[in-house]
């Protein structure tokens, strides 16, 4: 019999179940699969954002040894894909996403033919060897430019580049801002960004022509996705198609994906015979995996003099790029639906129109659409207290809604679960010893130094979601197995890549069924494992997969009762640490699983085994919510930013595991950090990507990094049993406009009220130069 | 990209005009220019090994000569590809005389794509700019002697 | 990324490495500027002479008052190396500037310098110290003077069938400063300015233009007794600095001056 | 044209005919078998194939196989050959240096190289030591959390 256990998981925080393999280098991502008889495929793509394709040959490279096909548009357009959007929005004119080019490409990087070698270096030289006429036509790579007369035309056949336009409009905001005292007007362009997890995507598919059946490996965050949509697209009834994502080296909603590759890759396997490898080399990642953010908005605040905020107004232009991925029009919509931050407002509006240009499609990028609300009113917020001489602080508290206040429904229509924003802002105050910076940035200031303190106070949605809302299901799917030697084993329809959740739902289930967590084995990723699923994304799986499994444990604890009852011979039981207890008799999950699939000895109409499965359907989104406080120092001499004091206090609820969370709120700082300071992707006037490698495309490395201050604060979700609010995303979304508004409050004595990201040294030291500095 | 630069040749703009027309200078001006073919009346069909020191690429691509005004104007276009990307250019072309020389204004536009563009961006302006110095240092060379 | 197929010789001698040299043929020495371009097919050379098994080329040693260095020693060994810090410590304030850790056990001074990227950080140093440079060709050896040997962009005077092998550098003080401002992504020199103070105080600037180059106005200033502040400000005079999205020529000149302006000073301080 | 290149790969002698233009992580991965090298830019920044050749830590992806013959290369699946985990790697699981894993190996690899040099790093040098690695999970701190870890516990 297992020790029992005494101190429960939840709450500690626990090295990770899944670090051993991972650290010794003994995991397995999809290029460390191999297969007999493997072939290996690679993708021609166009250089020209926009072109004519006049002529293909590809008589050259199919003559290499080694050379097993090459195929074009006109060889496999018609036999598989095309690539599916799932977004449900009324969209007029949407281009035929086929796996490969037809007679048109539309951005760089659009794939225009296939190879497929036995030899990867082979591959390479043949890809070489393909011969393409283009005739290039006039591209568009600039969404607000995109909606002038004149613009070239990404899809010329549409005759416009609008794809759609889109309307949020909640309360009389005619008349709020009638009444306003003032209005405060703000353009913001949120720059488009490219996620790059470290590893490519990359797939590996094989067709067993016997059993008809296909298998696809792919890097991937939603392989149940991908099951419930490819099988049409590839010919494959969905009970005969197996979809896996191995160990997958991040994520960040560039892999919640279903891509042209995937398709191909399975559609090859079944025409060539033989298991297909792809895998997307860096300069790929940049130009044919999804970017983020991509906004430009024009936003306006109605306020009353003493800073009571009233309604805000938005008119943005969101940059889709040139096809639909598979939530494209509907990321700038979540932008729309976090306008109203964490304010009581009495009117909102947001007038979206979505425009097509010769880029990659932009899409879920961590956050999602999200960020940009938190960003855009977080910074105005900063510039209503700037335009009234008020201070930030109080004119954010001014505006929140009370704890009591709760469930709270906002002017966009979301009911917020819980909430004590004036509580998280108060600690984390606490945490900077707030007076004390002010302190500091004056004398700073007074010595000559560019000094800054800034802020955000940010509510987030997470857990997506009730299935209302979402595009195919937002439910989720678990299952507990009390095996016969009494382990544990846990399937999860979510697929986590690195959050850590063989380890957080280990320690739920631990805690759950008193088993020690060493007994436990969290699956995931496989869809023959994990019958059904809707994956990881949205800061759900831990809220949603978690909920699943603690549907499964009630059944399971429900049925061992009743089977304990029986065994003790006694009419009740009670359940306490792993043992079920009837007076002075008990018996433990090992007795209890063995005589559950012995089965010689169950009550009348108990059905043997000890497993159970559920679905778990969200009532609600959760909201968690936190404050972000930074100091920054700026070289007058260079533009370069410092951050020098951050301090980060969230509140996700209850945490499972505070070592996890930590990380999570970390990782997504520095993806702000970068967001803020220096990335951008960037298409010159013509469309050419100049942002092709990690070369020209700057990340955060360790340097850029402060030491940070953590705190949180815990108000449960009233959303959930478990009052877990989701965390993936949060320090994304807190921080972006933390920094930027420190940043911004140290240019304010040169007159800079806003500049738009990334604030790269040149664009902070032209502001420098602009207010005077020497 | 932008490109402007005037340079100074020596002859007269008859002969200068005529030199940058001919389909022989213009190869033997071009670094790198493997082949000219003429295949049409101001069109040609280019062989080009072109780049910066060690990295260099092949394109294949086409010259013409357009709305020739001699020995006033005339406006060059030159699109090629190859591995490593694309490259098409307009360049307007202004003759002036000088005294003995002629001063020549070039006025030009270009359009880099595929990997030149995403690796390269730092270096392409100085490129070009360097291949346009040399292409004119060359060609003064040629009108000297033929003066 | 995967580069063209090549023929590959590893010649064990000086003599044998030039006599295989010709146009198609490159050079490998630490690899960390070539083989990239060769992954990217920028460089496509059809045959590869790989020098590392010279076994004399990786040295530092002191020779007749000068620093001599061999063309295959690493940057680690010039950023590790006590003599140097000793004798020209602009060497090792420098070397742990470039790339990063992997970079620098791999990377060769002679490699970066032949492949004279006009953002690599060595010409700055080479330029500031007056550094003198053996090539072997042919023909024999010849010694290129630093100012002469950054010919253009990517140019330098090395030629097609040559093998740079040495580098020797003064002795000099304390008073010597390297202040760079990297790009943010690739770490390179958007403008790096190496400072060697002294009566003749000699400014290096690598990052800003095509080239690296020296900064003459600014030196001819100190020499007439202007200001640190007002040399620097002619620390870009005559140059014309490169545009890319990573900064603007503009802002390149900028740096130039003020990257200049705290190599005097921080040079100065060390006095 | 193949050449014979022999190396040395965590003790043991792999020798193969190959192409010069094999990279050595691909030497390693492919036929090797030695998957914990990873590959994540090919240019040389994010330090993902970083292994030790000859005790000092190098990238992989832009390395021939061929400039390595006759090396000693030591690989994340060599840092822990007697069982017991390298420092550095407890210093990871301990402190939750990593989340998806793939940068880690590289990221490990860079820690060992560091703390050979410089056995008590302060956190700057830390971060100079690791700065040819990018890890877009984590955002560093717990990364440089364990390498400060690992200082410790091998001082002792």
């Amino acid at each position: 019999m297992p020790a029992t256990k005494t101190k429960p998981y939840i709450g500690q925080p626990l090295k990770r179940v899944e670090d051993p393999r991972l650290i010794k280098g003994i995991a397995s991502y999809v290029d460390d699969l191999k297969m007999p008889g493997m072939l290996h495929m690679a993708i021609l793509r166009s250089p020209y954002a926009h072109a004519k394709i006049t002529g293909i040959k590809t008589t050259t490279a199919k003559a290499v040894p080694g050379v097993v096909a090459v195929l074009t548009g006109a060889d496999v357009n018609d036999k598989c894909g095309p690539v599916p959007c799932a977004a449900a929005m009324p969209v007029p004119k949407v281009p035929k996403h086929t796996v490969l080019a037809g007679d048109r490409v539309y951005f760089v990087g659009h794939p225009v033919a296939v190879v497929v070698a036995a030899d990867r270096y082979v591959l390479r030289d043949a890809l070489d060897l393909i011969e393409v006429d283009y005739d290039a036509l006039p591209a568009i790579a600039d969404p607000e430019q995109a909606l002038a007369k004149d613009a070239a035309l990404a899809h010329p056949d549409f005759g416009t580049n609008v794809a759609y336009t889109w309307t949020l409009a909640n309360g009389d905001l005619d008349a709020v801002f009638k009444a306003a005292d003032r209005i405060v007007k703000q353009k913001m362009v949120h720059q488009r960004v490219t996620p790059m997890p470290i590893e490519p995507r990359g797939c590996l598919t094989s067709y067993h022509a016997g059993e008809g059946t296909m298998t696809l490996w792919t890097s991937t965050q939603v392989p149940h996705l991908i099951r419930t949509l490819v099988p049409g697209l590839i010919g494959i009834p969905e009970n005969k198609m197996r979809v896996v994502a191995p160990e997958v080296g991040g994520g960040f909603g560039a892999k919640l994906q279903i891509y042209a590759e995937e398709i191909l890759c399975c559609h090859l396997a079944q025409r060539l015979a033989a298991p297909v490898k792809w895998i997307e080399s860096r300069r790929e990642n940049a130009s044919s995996t999804i970017h983020g953010r991509a906004q430009v908005g024009y936003y306006e605040v109605a306020v009353k003099k003493d800073g009571t905020v009233l309604a805000i107004k938005a008119r943005s232009i969101a940059d889709l790029g040139a096809y639909f991925q598979l939530l494209t029009p509907m990321i700038p919509t979540l932008t729309g639906l976090m306008l109203a931050g964490c304010y009581k407002l009495k009117a909102v509006r947001m007038d979206l129109t979505g425009v097509y240009t010769n880029t990659m499609a932009t899409d879920a990028y961590r956050g999602a659409g999200r960020p940009e609300a938190t960003y855009l009113v977080e910074r105005l917020m900063d510039c209503v207290a700037d335009e009234l001489g008020l201070d930030p602080v109080k004119v954010r508290l001014k505006n929140f809604p009370k704890p009591s206040e709760f469930p709270f429904t906002t002017a966009t229509g979301l009911v917020y679960d819980s909430g004590n924003y004036a509580g998280a802002l108060k600690k984390a105050q606490q945490l900077a010893k707030w007076d004390a910076l002010l302190k500091q940035r004056d004398t700073a200031r007074k010595a000559g130094k560019i000094f800054g303190v800034g802020l955000s106070t940010y509510v987030e949605i997470c857990a997506l979601g009730p299935s209302k809302i979402m595009p195919a299901g937002g439910w989720e799917w678990g299952c507990v197995r009390i095996e016969i030697s009494g382990k544990v084993t846990v399937i999860t329809g979510t697929t986590p890549h690195g959050q850590g959740q063989e380890t957080s739902f280990a320690q739920l289930v631990g805690d759950k069924l008193g088993v020690p967590m060493e007994d436990v084995v969290v699956l995931r990723g496989d869809t023959n494992v994990a019958h059904f699923g809707r994956d990881t994304y949205g800061s759900r799986t831990t809220v949603v997969g978690g909920m699943a499994i603690v549907m499964c444990i009630d059944k399971i604890i429900e049925k061992a009762g009743k089977l304990a009852a029986h065994l003790l011979g006694a009419k009740k039981v009670s359940f306490k640490n792993g043992t079920f207890v009837a007076g002075k008799k008990s018996i433990g999950w090992p007795q209890l699983a063995g005589e559950a699939y012995v089965a010689k000895n169950l009550p009348v109409g108990l059905e043997p085994g000890l497993e159970a499965s559920a679905f778990y359907e969200p009532p609600n989104c959760t909201f968690p919510f936190g404050t972000h406080i930074v100091a920054v120092e700026i070289d007058r001499d260079t533009g370069q930013v410092k951050i020098v004091k951050y301090v980060a206090v969230d509140d996700c609820g209850p945490q499972i595991n505070p070592l996890l969370v930590e990380g999570q709120v970390q990782g997504g700082i520095a993806h702000s950090i970068g967001q803020v300071l220096f990335e951008r992707t960037v298409y010159d006037e013509n469309g050419q990507l100049l942002t092709g490698e990690f070369m020209d495309y700057a990340m955060p490395r360790a340097g850029d990094i402060p030491v940070y201050i953590m705190g949180s604060t815990v108000t449960p979700s009233t959303s959930n049993a478990l009052g877990i609010k989701g965390v993936g995303e949060a320090g994304t979304i807190g921080a972006t406009p933390a920094i930027a508004n420190a940043i911004i409050d140290a240019l304010s004595p040169f007159g800079v009220r806003h500049l738009d990201l990334p604030l790269t040294p040149e664009k902070v030291w032209l502001a420098l130069q602009k207010g005077g500095a020497r | 990209m932008k490109l402007a630069a005037t340079y100074t040749l020596p002859g007269s703009r008859d002969k200068v005009y005529a030199a940058l027309t001919d389909a022989g200078t213009i190869q033997k001006c071009i670094d790198g220019c493997e082949k000219l073919v003429q295949t049409g009346d101001g069109a040609y069909d280019a062989h080009l090994k072109i780049g910066v020191a060690g990295l260099k690429g092949s394109y294949v691509g086409k010259v013409q000569l357009r709305d020739r005004l001699p020995p006033e104007s005339y406006t060059l276009l030159i699109e090629g590809k190859g591995s490593p990307g694309f490259v098409k250019a307009t360049a307007k072309m202004q003759l002036v005389a000088s005294g003995d020389s002629t001063k020549l204004t070039c006025d030009a536009e270009a359009q880099v794509g595929g990997l030149i563009a995403a690796v390269g961006s730092r270096l392409i302006e100085a490129a070009a700019r360097k291949m346009m110095d040399e292409f004119f240092r060359k060609m003064a060379i040629n009108t000297t002697g033929s003066a | 990324m995967i580069p063209a197929a090549f023929d590959y010789h590893r010649p064990g001698t000086l003599a044998e490495a030039v006599r295989l040299l010709n146009d198609d043929a490159k050079v490998l020495a630490g690899g960390h500027s070539l083989i990239p371009a060769m992954k990217l097919r920028l460089a496509q050379p059809k045959v590869i002479i790989d020098i590392a098994g010279i076994g004399d080329l990786n040295y530092i040693r002191e020779r007749a008052g000068k620093l001599a260095i061999g063309a295959m020693t690493t940057h680690f060994d010039i950023e590790s190396s006590n003599l140097l810090a000793e004798q020209c410590p602009l060497m090792t304030e420098l070397a742990p500037q470039i790339g990063d850790v992997q970079v620098r056990n791999k990377g060769t001074i002679g490699g970066s310098l032949v492949h004279a990227d006009p953002a690599a950080d060595w010409p700055a140093a080479i330029l500031a110290l007056d550094a003198e440079l053996d090539v072997t060709g042919p023909s024999g050896g010849r010694t290129v003077k630093a100012k002469d040997f950054f010919v253009d962009m990517l140019q330098s005077a090395v030629g097609p069938n040559e093998i740079l092998t040495e580098i020797r550098v003064p002795a000099t003080s304390r008073s010597v400063a390297y202040v760079k401002f990297a790009q943010k992504a690739s770490g390179f020199a958007i403008a790096g300015v190496a400072v060697v103070a002294g009566k003749l105080t000699s400014v290096g600037v690598t990052g800003v233009a095509a080239k690296a180059y020296r900064a003459a106005a600014a030196e001819a200033a100190l020499r007439s007794g202007a200001s640190f502040s007002d040399a620097a400000q002619k620390a870009a005079d005559g140059i014309d600095p490169l545009t890319d999205i990573h900064a603007s020529g503009d802002f390149r000149a900028h740096l130039a001056r003020v990257n200049t302006l705290r190599a005097l000073e921080r040079a100065t301080a060390r006095r | 044209m193949k050449t014979l290149v022999s190396i040395r790969v965590n003790g043991t002698s792999h020798s193969h005919e190959v192409e010069p233009r094999l990279l050595l992580v691909d030497f390693l991965r492919d036929l090797c078998n030695l998957t914990g090298t990873h590959v994540g830019c090919e240019t040389s920044i994010c330090g993902a194939c970083t292994v030790l050749v000859n005790g000092k830590a190098m990238k992989s992806c832009t390395m021939f196989a061929v400039q390595t013959d006759g090396a000693d290369v030591t690989t994340i699946e060599g840092l822990a050959r007697t069982g017991k985990l390298h420092p550095v790697q407890e210093g990871f699981w301990e402190c939750h240096g990593l989340q998806c894993g793939y940068c880690t190996p590289g990221m490990i690899m860079s820690g060992v190289q560091l703390l050979a040099r410089n056995p008590k790093p302060s956190r700057d040098e830390i971060c100079h030591g690791i700065e040819g690695n990018l890890c877009r999970c984590t955002g560093y701190s717990h990364i440089i959390d364990a390498i400060h870890y690992a200082a410790d516990k091998e001082g002792k």
